[in-house]
């Protein structure tokens, strides 16, 4: 029993930072916790849940086409609700109070759209029998969440810290102003992240559809809700935190249902990540300056 | 007109309560907020006074004013035994803590047979009256724009802005968070304990992190500069989904909408004075030049 | 009346402070002075409490403190300004200061609730008291604006003015005159010296060598986190070791 | 000689605080122009107002035959504008190392960046033995430092300097200004804006005095060190 | 002249899908009722509210349809939680309230005019368990259950005595909460302790997602399960992966019937969907209600109406879409006047080839 918690624990674990790589990109560069990348992760869901039924769409090419219509909203939502805040030096607080004004538009629309219902991908999409090891069990779709969420957060690691676009997107995460004087265009990558984060929830949501069979408007609620834990605790925008954090939320979380009681599990977890956050004040990965005056 | 009175309070006592009470809400937010705490704890503890008055009531034969009490000391006293080490962090790394704090509030009561489980406490006595809510509001108005502006006040402030700078102004940084935290505690207890007696019912659901998020967004929307800020921000949002019901199954679409356009327009929230003062301004001069 | 005595301090790997003992007179004003990167900050981090040595003793007026609170240590009667300018910067001028006399502000929360006379009185004076502090630094027509919306050297006044404010008996100054004109220097320099006149004494962090050599009455010289030479003014201007680490070859700065 | 970059009448404002009142100014190819004037006279508003960082309200900024005021600030910088401003600016968050590969952010010719990097660990050898710590935790003039590498590593064709010498220690002003004119004799055109005015006057060809946003003396360095109100005004002698 | 009824159920938020599928039927039966020419000529007119599954809304809604649209009656709200929150307006201000979706214990005992016609489990589930140990010879099961809902949590409740009752062992309880998607790690653990079957009191939506996440572990075992079972999404998500859960109800798709025939083909018709029990139960409510109208005379005088219509509904016997339907009064526990619950009979179902069909 105890591998397959394991594995259960990794796939559940690869959830959470799949869904958490795109929110804490956001979070990392423009400093917003984006209360409405949930909404855009049901909305890939959706998207791509349209193609496969109404266009016969193959499911990768779907998958493809819901990450860049999630990417333009992302963009869009950015360019109406974010950039002008940016522009008006608003109070921190004022961005992620406005993405819950655009998260509950999204939801309400698509709820009026799509019903409030469940729905799923139709039979076939992907191969539904799972890989059997002796007593272990997983299928196509959990694999596939844990290779990519990994493949994912190797990909933006790589682009953070070796490369020039991520140093300026780290430069404007600290300070705009001294980005500028860099000779960076802040605005252009501001877009380019919302465009990147949203399309990463899109991709989460289509993945985390697939696997659950469970599309419905409501289900990026308990998704957010467990996203700000994982990118808080990882730290600041920081992706191998938001990996990690995630990792780690999906061990606590099965591990104690596996050990201790389901009943508890939440306040097992969340509690685990309470008294984290009292040892690394920052996160697991956040940096504290050390330097005071 | 005294019938119409009674008509129009038998169908809205209930709403104005409701905006009386997230007022209140509100204020205790906006408290930790002032002195640079993003605590998303206030619903837990409005929970965890709702939950004590609802027992003291239904289980004892002592009076509302104590039941009321209760639901005000039993927070302060948790939040004094969480703020202790949780304080320290800061930014959205206390909004987390907080967050799992309230989580784990959430999950005992769910599971705790003296509170009812997923069903909660029912039948709770209705004692709550209009004037309990005007009457404490009215205190913790009072109370707060005392503290405003005192030294206290400023403390808080300078808490907010800079954090080394304020203990080198021989301020106690951690037992003035702590003082923010544990009033913070009190009134949201106390909106708790009063929501409790006019809403017959509690449950676990109730004090989650969507209420917390909801908390948040009645004092940023009102703006947190004032004490008007969270006043206007509980009202706006309590009164925006009635009078937007003609709008049908579009309703929280322009709720979303509404709560975007304000926040664009006034970033600092509903009550922003500057702003205000501006717009009189150039009203003023507008009309002066109509009169020439 | 403040005495260091053997302080040393690393952060991880890096020796920054090694075996620094000084001490600073009442009523005197004492200079730090050393290359970039000396520790001379470190050095006021320490006194004021928001590090603590890795080793050594920090003495004012006979009380030890190690693990002594920053607050507690304000309260004791130390004030200090920063190299990186670290005002209030969403209040006004005033209450910038006003906050600065937090600890004397001695009313009582029910006073406070009910606008008692005490309450009044006390919030009256500081005003006052700000003010006047205000007008020593020459900000006093400007106290009502807001902070932020001060030039660079006007932000380091405030902090000055911010500092006496809390009523020190030892003001630490790091770089006070850092981004501000010579005639400005001078007019600062005058602040200062009525400042030492008035009773309070000054350790002082500064590059400016005509200011330094002026003011201070004791030198100390840092580099690479050991004291190299320490003295009067003239003791240090001569010294090989100091012109060879930080004045330079030519006389004129 | 035509100036290589010309400021007319240009005015900034921020809020109801009049900062600059239609100053002009120009700077000449090769040559290094001081801007000073007291605390809150409009320096560091001019500098980055050049920069684009600053709505300017009326006025035009020439350089290149453009009005550099319609440009968006990450266009000057390409244009090779680039400023040390005030504060410093650095990447507290980055290592010191990453802050100066920022630095090169925008240029064209990769090549030689490594070889400028060498240059600038050679000006500022502190840089290079701190260069995979936080930049956060250099000291004041340490911070200065860096800045100013990080300046160099894009390969300006003018460089604004605000206050460099500010928090450096005797010696370390010695060798900016010695770096200035070094850097200013490979071509560089270089606006610094000082309140180390007697060094400033000194290595400046011309130079200008602002004073409560208005420009007050316009003239060569030399002259302006000799002039009696700039010697009671700045000199303090 | 009209007959306003008030109906407040959630139509937006999370429990939208359940208040949604309880407003067709309302609507379903109101445009029967009214095509046959109403109540004595009287026409129906629903005054439809969205409480949004929230208590707080759900008083105001209850406040504004009794005191406002002054309506003889009022169905709703969809959630138990808010019942306990809006229940006792109604009955403050004598009104009838009639719960379609209201299953939690208690609810008639908020009192006198409190109805439903909502099945409480305690009347299903031990039928149901007793047919499924006869079935698939059970000695031992696992109990998965969601620990955060009032529905959910109840009707485990009932199982617990149930199984007791008939002397089953419960190898093992497992909770999740609401907005789980991934059960895996439960699931697992049921898996280890090895039960004959799995008891599930979760709604359809997730006890599909656990029986298809069962069944990718490797796991066979038939399951048991609640009033949540019964609708047609069970199939749409999990298909034959179904096959073998027991489930009891009163309402069934399979009942022959002609009332459920007939309700069946209308309500596929105008919405274009199969119904569930909660769209069942609303239907046959409204009639239940048109009935009651029907033998008391409309004064004018709605506070007198609305007590005729308390003291008639008692005695109303239906048989509708869902079956044989009488009330039977709630026993009280605080010597409190109390209201009525449902007297009905369940059928069981076994789900074959992506359905449910009558156990024989
Ligand atoms: N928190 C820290 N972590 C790592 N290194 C630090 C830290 N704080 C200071 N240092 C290093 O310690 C040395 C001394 O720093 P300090 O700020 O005391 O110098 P300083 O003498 O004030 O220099 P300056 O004149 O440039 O302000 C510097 O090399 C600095 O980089
Ligand atoms: N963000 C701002 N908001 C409002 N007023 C400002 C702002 N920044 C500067 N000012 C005002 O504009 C004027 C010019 O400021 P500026 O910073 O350009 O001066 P400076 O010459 O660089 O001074 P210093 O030598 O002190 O750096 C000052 O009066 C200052 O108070
Ligand atoms: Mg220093
Ligand atoms: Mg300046």
């Amino acid at each position: 029993m105890f591998a397959q918690q394991l594995v259960n624990a990794l796939t559940l674990g690869s959830v959470y930072a799949l869904f958490a790589l795109g929110f804490t990109l956001i979070f990392g560069v423009l400093g917003v916790i984006n209360l409405s990348h949930g909404a855009i992760f049901m909305l890939g869901s959706y998207i791509a849940l349209l193609l496969v039924n109404h266009f016969q769409m193959s499911l990768w090419l779907a998958m493809l086409l819901a990450m860049l219509a999630c990417g333009t909203l992302g963009v869009i939502a950015d360019f109406l609700v974010l950039r002008p805040l940016r522009k008006r030096n608003a109070p921190h607080l004022a961005p992620m109070i406005a993405t819950i004004g655009v998260a509950i538009m999204l939801t309400n629309i698509s709820q009026g759209i799509f019903g409030a219902e469940n729905q799923r991908f139709p039979l076939g999409t992907i191969p539904e029998d799972s890989f059997s090891l002796g007593n272990l069990h997983l299928t196509a779709v959990q694999l596939a969440i844990v290779l990519i969420s990994f493949a994912l957060m190797l990909v933006l690691l790589t682009v953070m810290r070796k490369t020039q676009l991520g140093r300026a997107l780290r430069a404007i995460a600290e300070s705009p102003k001294a980005a500028y004087l860099l000779g960076i265009n802040v605005e252009a990558l501001f877009f380019f992240t919302s465009f990147a984060a949203a399309a990463l929830g899109g991709a989460a949501g289509v993945l985390v559809g697939l696997s659950f069979n469970a599309i419905s408007p409501f289900m990026g609620q308990p998704m957010l809700h467990k996203g700000i834990a994982v990118i808080i605790l990882g730290g600041m925008g920081d992706i191998r935190g938001a990996m990690l954090g995630g990792l780690f939320l999906g061990f606590a979380e099965v591990m104690s249902v596996a050990y201790l009681s389901s009943d508890f599990r939440d306040a097992i977890a969340f509690g685990l990540l309470f008294l984290i956050l009292l040892v690394r004040p920052a996160g697991m990965f956040g940096k504290i300056l050390e330097r005071k005056a | 007109m005294l019938e119409w009175w009674n008509g129009f309070w038998a169908i809205y006592s209930s709403v104005i309560f409701g905006i009386g009470i997230n007022a209140m809400l509100a204020l205790s937010i906006y408290l930790t907020l002032s002195c640079g705490l993003l605590s998303l704890a206030n619903a837990a503890f409005m929970g965890i006074g709702a939950y004590a008055a609802a027992m003291i009531s239904m289980q004892t034969n002592l009076s509302f004013p104590i039941a009321l009490l209760a639901s005000a000391m039993t927070p302060a006293l948790v939040a004094l035994a969480i703020g202790m080490p949780t304080l320290r962090l800061s930014g959205v790394y206390l909004a987390m803590a907080t967050l799992g704090f309230g989580e784990v509030v959430r999950v005992i009561v769910l599971n705790l047979d003296i509170t009812g489980g997923p069903m909660g406490l029912n039948g709770i006595p209705q004692k709550t009256e209009w004037w309990h809510i005007v009457l404490l509001l009215g205190v913790t108005l009072f109370t707060l724009a005392r503290v405003r502006r005192s030294k206290i006040g400023r403390a808080f402030e300078a808490i907010k802005e800079d954090e080394i700078a304020a203990r080198l102004m021989g301020i106690n940084v951690a037992r003035y968070k702590l003082l923010a935290f544990v009033l913070g505690a009190v009134i949201a207890g106390v909106a708790g304990g009063l929501n409790a007696h006019y809403t017959f019912t509690i449950g676990p659901a109730n004090y989650g992190f969507e209420s917390a998020v909801d908390i948040l967004t009645m004092a940023v929307f009102g703006g947190t500069s004032n004490l008007l800020g969270p006043l206007l921000g509980s009202f706006t949002l309590s009164v925006l989904p009635e009078l937007m019901s003609w709008l049908k199954d579009f309703r929280l679409v322009a709720n979303g909408l509404i709560l975007i356009i304000v926040i664009l327009y006034l970033p600092k929230g509903i009550c922003d004075t500057t702003k205000l003062r501006t717009w009189r301004r150039r009203l003023d001069t507008n009309s002066s030049v109509k009169v020439q | 009346m403040l005495e260091l005595a053997s302080v040393s301090k690393h952060f991880g790997g890096l020796q920054v402070l090694q075996d620094v003992s000084f001490s600073v007179k009442q009523g005197s004003i004492f200079g730090l002075i050393g290359p970039n990167g000396a520790g001379k900050t470190t050095i006021v981090n320490l006194i004021t409490g928001l590090i603590n040595p890795s080793a050594g003793e920090i003495r004012f007026n006979g009380q030890n403190l190690h693990a002594v609170a920053a607050h507690n240590i304000t309260q004791l009667g130390i004030a200090r300004t920063f190299q990186n300018i670290r005002i209030f910067k969403e209040m006004s001028l005033l209450e910038n200061v006003v906050v600065g006399m937090h600890r004397h502000l001695g009313y009582s929360p029910l006073s406070m609730l009910f606008k008692l006379n005490s309450f009044k009185h006390a919030e009256a004076s500081a005003k006052q008291r700000a003010l006047e502090l205000l007008s020593w630094v020459r900000l006093d027509h400007k106290a009502q604006m807001l902070a932020d919306n001060l030039s660079y050297g006007e932000q380091r006044k405030l902090e000055l003015a911010r500092a006496l404010a809390t009523e020190p008996k030892l003001l630490l100054l790091d770089e006070p005159v850092a981004g501000m004109n010579p005639a400005e220097k001078i007019e600062l320099m005058e602040e200062i010296k009525n400042i030492r006149d008035r009773g309070f004494s000054i350790f002082m962090i500064e590059h400016d060598m005509r200011f330094v050599m002026e003011l201070c009455d004791q030198i100390a010289v840092l580099n690479f986190g050991k004291i190299i030479a320490q003295g009067s003014p003239q003791e240090v201007r001569h010294n090989p070791q100091v012109i060879e680490a930080y004045l330079g070859k030519e006389e004129e700065v | 000689m035509k100036p290589i970059l010309t400021i007319r009448k240009l005015h900034v404002a921020y809020g109801h605080v009049h900062a600059l009142k239609g100053i002009n100014l120009e700077l000449h190819a090769g040559q290094i122009t001081a801007l000073v004037g007291a605390n809150g006279a409009g320096k560091s508003t001019s500098l980055l107002a050049i920069s684009g960082l600053i709505k300017a309200g009326s006025g035009s900024i020439e350089f290149d035959d453009q009005d550099l005021l319609t440009l968006a600030p990450h266009h000057i910088v390409q244009k090779g504008l680039v400023q040390v401003a005030e504060g410093r600016a650095i990447l507290g968050t980055l290592t010191v190392q990453e802050n100066l590969d920022l630095g090169s952010y925008t240029r064209k010719d990769k090549a030689h960046v490594a070889a400028d990097l060498d240059w600038v660990f050679s000006l500022f050898p502190v840089l290079k033995n701190r260069a995979n710590g936080l930049a956060g935790n250099l000291s004041g003039g340490e911070q200065q430092m860096l800045a100013i590498g990080r300046a160099l590593m894009a390969r300006p064709k003018i460089l604004l300097l605000d206050e460099p010498s500010m928090g450096l220690a005797p010696l370390m002003v010695r060798e900016i200004f010695r770096i200035i004119k070094e850097i200013n004799q490979t071509g560089l055109t270089i606006l610094l804006v000082e309140q180390n005015v007697k060094q400033a006057l000194k290595i400046a060809e011309r130079a200008y005095v602002l004073e409560n946003g208005e420009m007050v003396l316009e003239d060569t360095g030399a002259n302006l060190l000799n002039n009696p109100k700039v010697i009671a005004a700045y000199l303090g002698t | 002249a009209e007959i306003k009824i008030g109906v407040a159920e959630a139509l937006s938020g999370p429990a939208a899908k359940y208040g949604s599928a309880i407003k067709n039927g309302f609507n379903l039966a109101a445009d029967k009722i009214n095509a046959k020419g109403g109540i004595n000529g009287d026409k129906i007119a629903l005054v439809i509210e969205d409480e949004q599954g929230k208590k707080e809304e759900a008083i105001n809604a209850f406040k504004k349809l009794i005191f406002q649209s002054k309506v003889l009656m009022v169905f709703g709200p969809t959630l138990s939680n808010s019942a306990f929150a809006a229940d006792p307006i109604a009955n403050a201000s004598k009104t009838v309230v009639f719960g379609t979706s209201n299953t939690a214990d208690g609810i008639t005992n908020l009192g006198p005019f409190t109805f439903r016609n909502s099945v409480m489990e305690a009347d299903v589930l031990p039928a149901t368990t007793k047919a499924a140990i006869k079935q698939f010879n059970i000695k031992k099961v696992a109990v998965i259950y969601g620990n955060d809902d009032a529905f959910t949590k109840s009707g485990y409740d009932v199982f617990k005595t149930a199984l007791s009752d008939q002397k089953i062992t419960v190898t093992d309880t497992e909770t999740y909460a609401k907005g789980d998607v991934d059960f895996k790690a439960q699931l697992t653990k049921i898996k280890s302790s090895t039960p004959d079957a799995i008891v599930c009191s979760c709604l359809a939506e997730e006890a599909a997602n656990i029986i298809l996440q069962t069944r990718s572990l490797g796991m066979r075992q038939p399951f048991i399960g609640g009033n949540g079972f019964n609708s047609p999404k069970l199939f749409d998500i999990a298909k034959d992966a179904a096959d073998n859960t027991l489930m009891g109800s009163p309402w069934s798709a399979e009942n022959p019937s002609t009332a459920n025939k007939q309700f069946m083909a209308d309500y596929k018709a105008k919405y274009g969907t199969d119904p569930d029990q909660f769209a069942a139960q609303a239907y046959d409510a409204l009639q239940i209600v048109a009935e009651g109208i029907q033998k008391i005379k409309l004064s004018g005088d709605l506070s007198k109406d609305r007590i005729a219509l308390r003291d008639a509904l008692p005695g109303i016997k239906f048989e509708g879409a869902t079956g044989k339907f009488s009330f039977r009064r709630a026993a009280s526990k605080d010597g409190k006047e109390t209201g009525y619950d449902a007297q009905q009979d369940a059928i069981v179902n076994i789900a074959k080839g992506g359905k449910f069909v009558l156990l024989k």
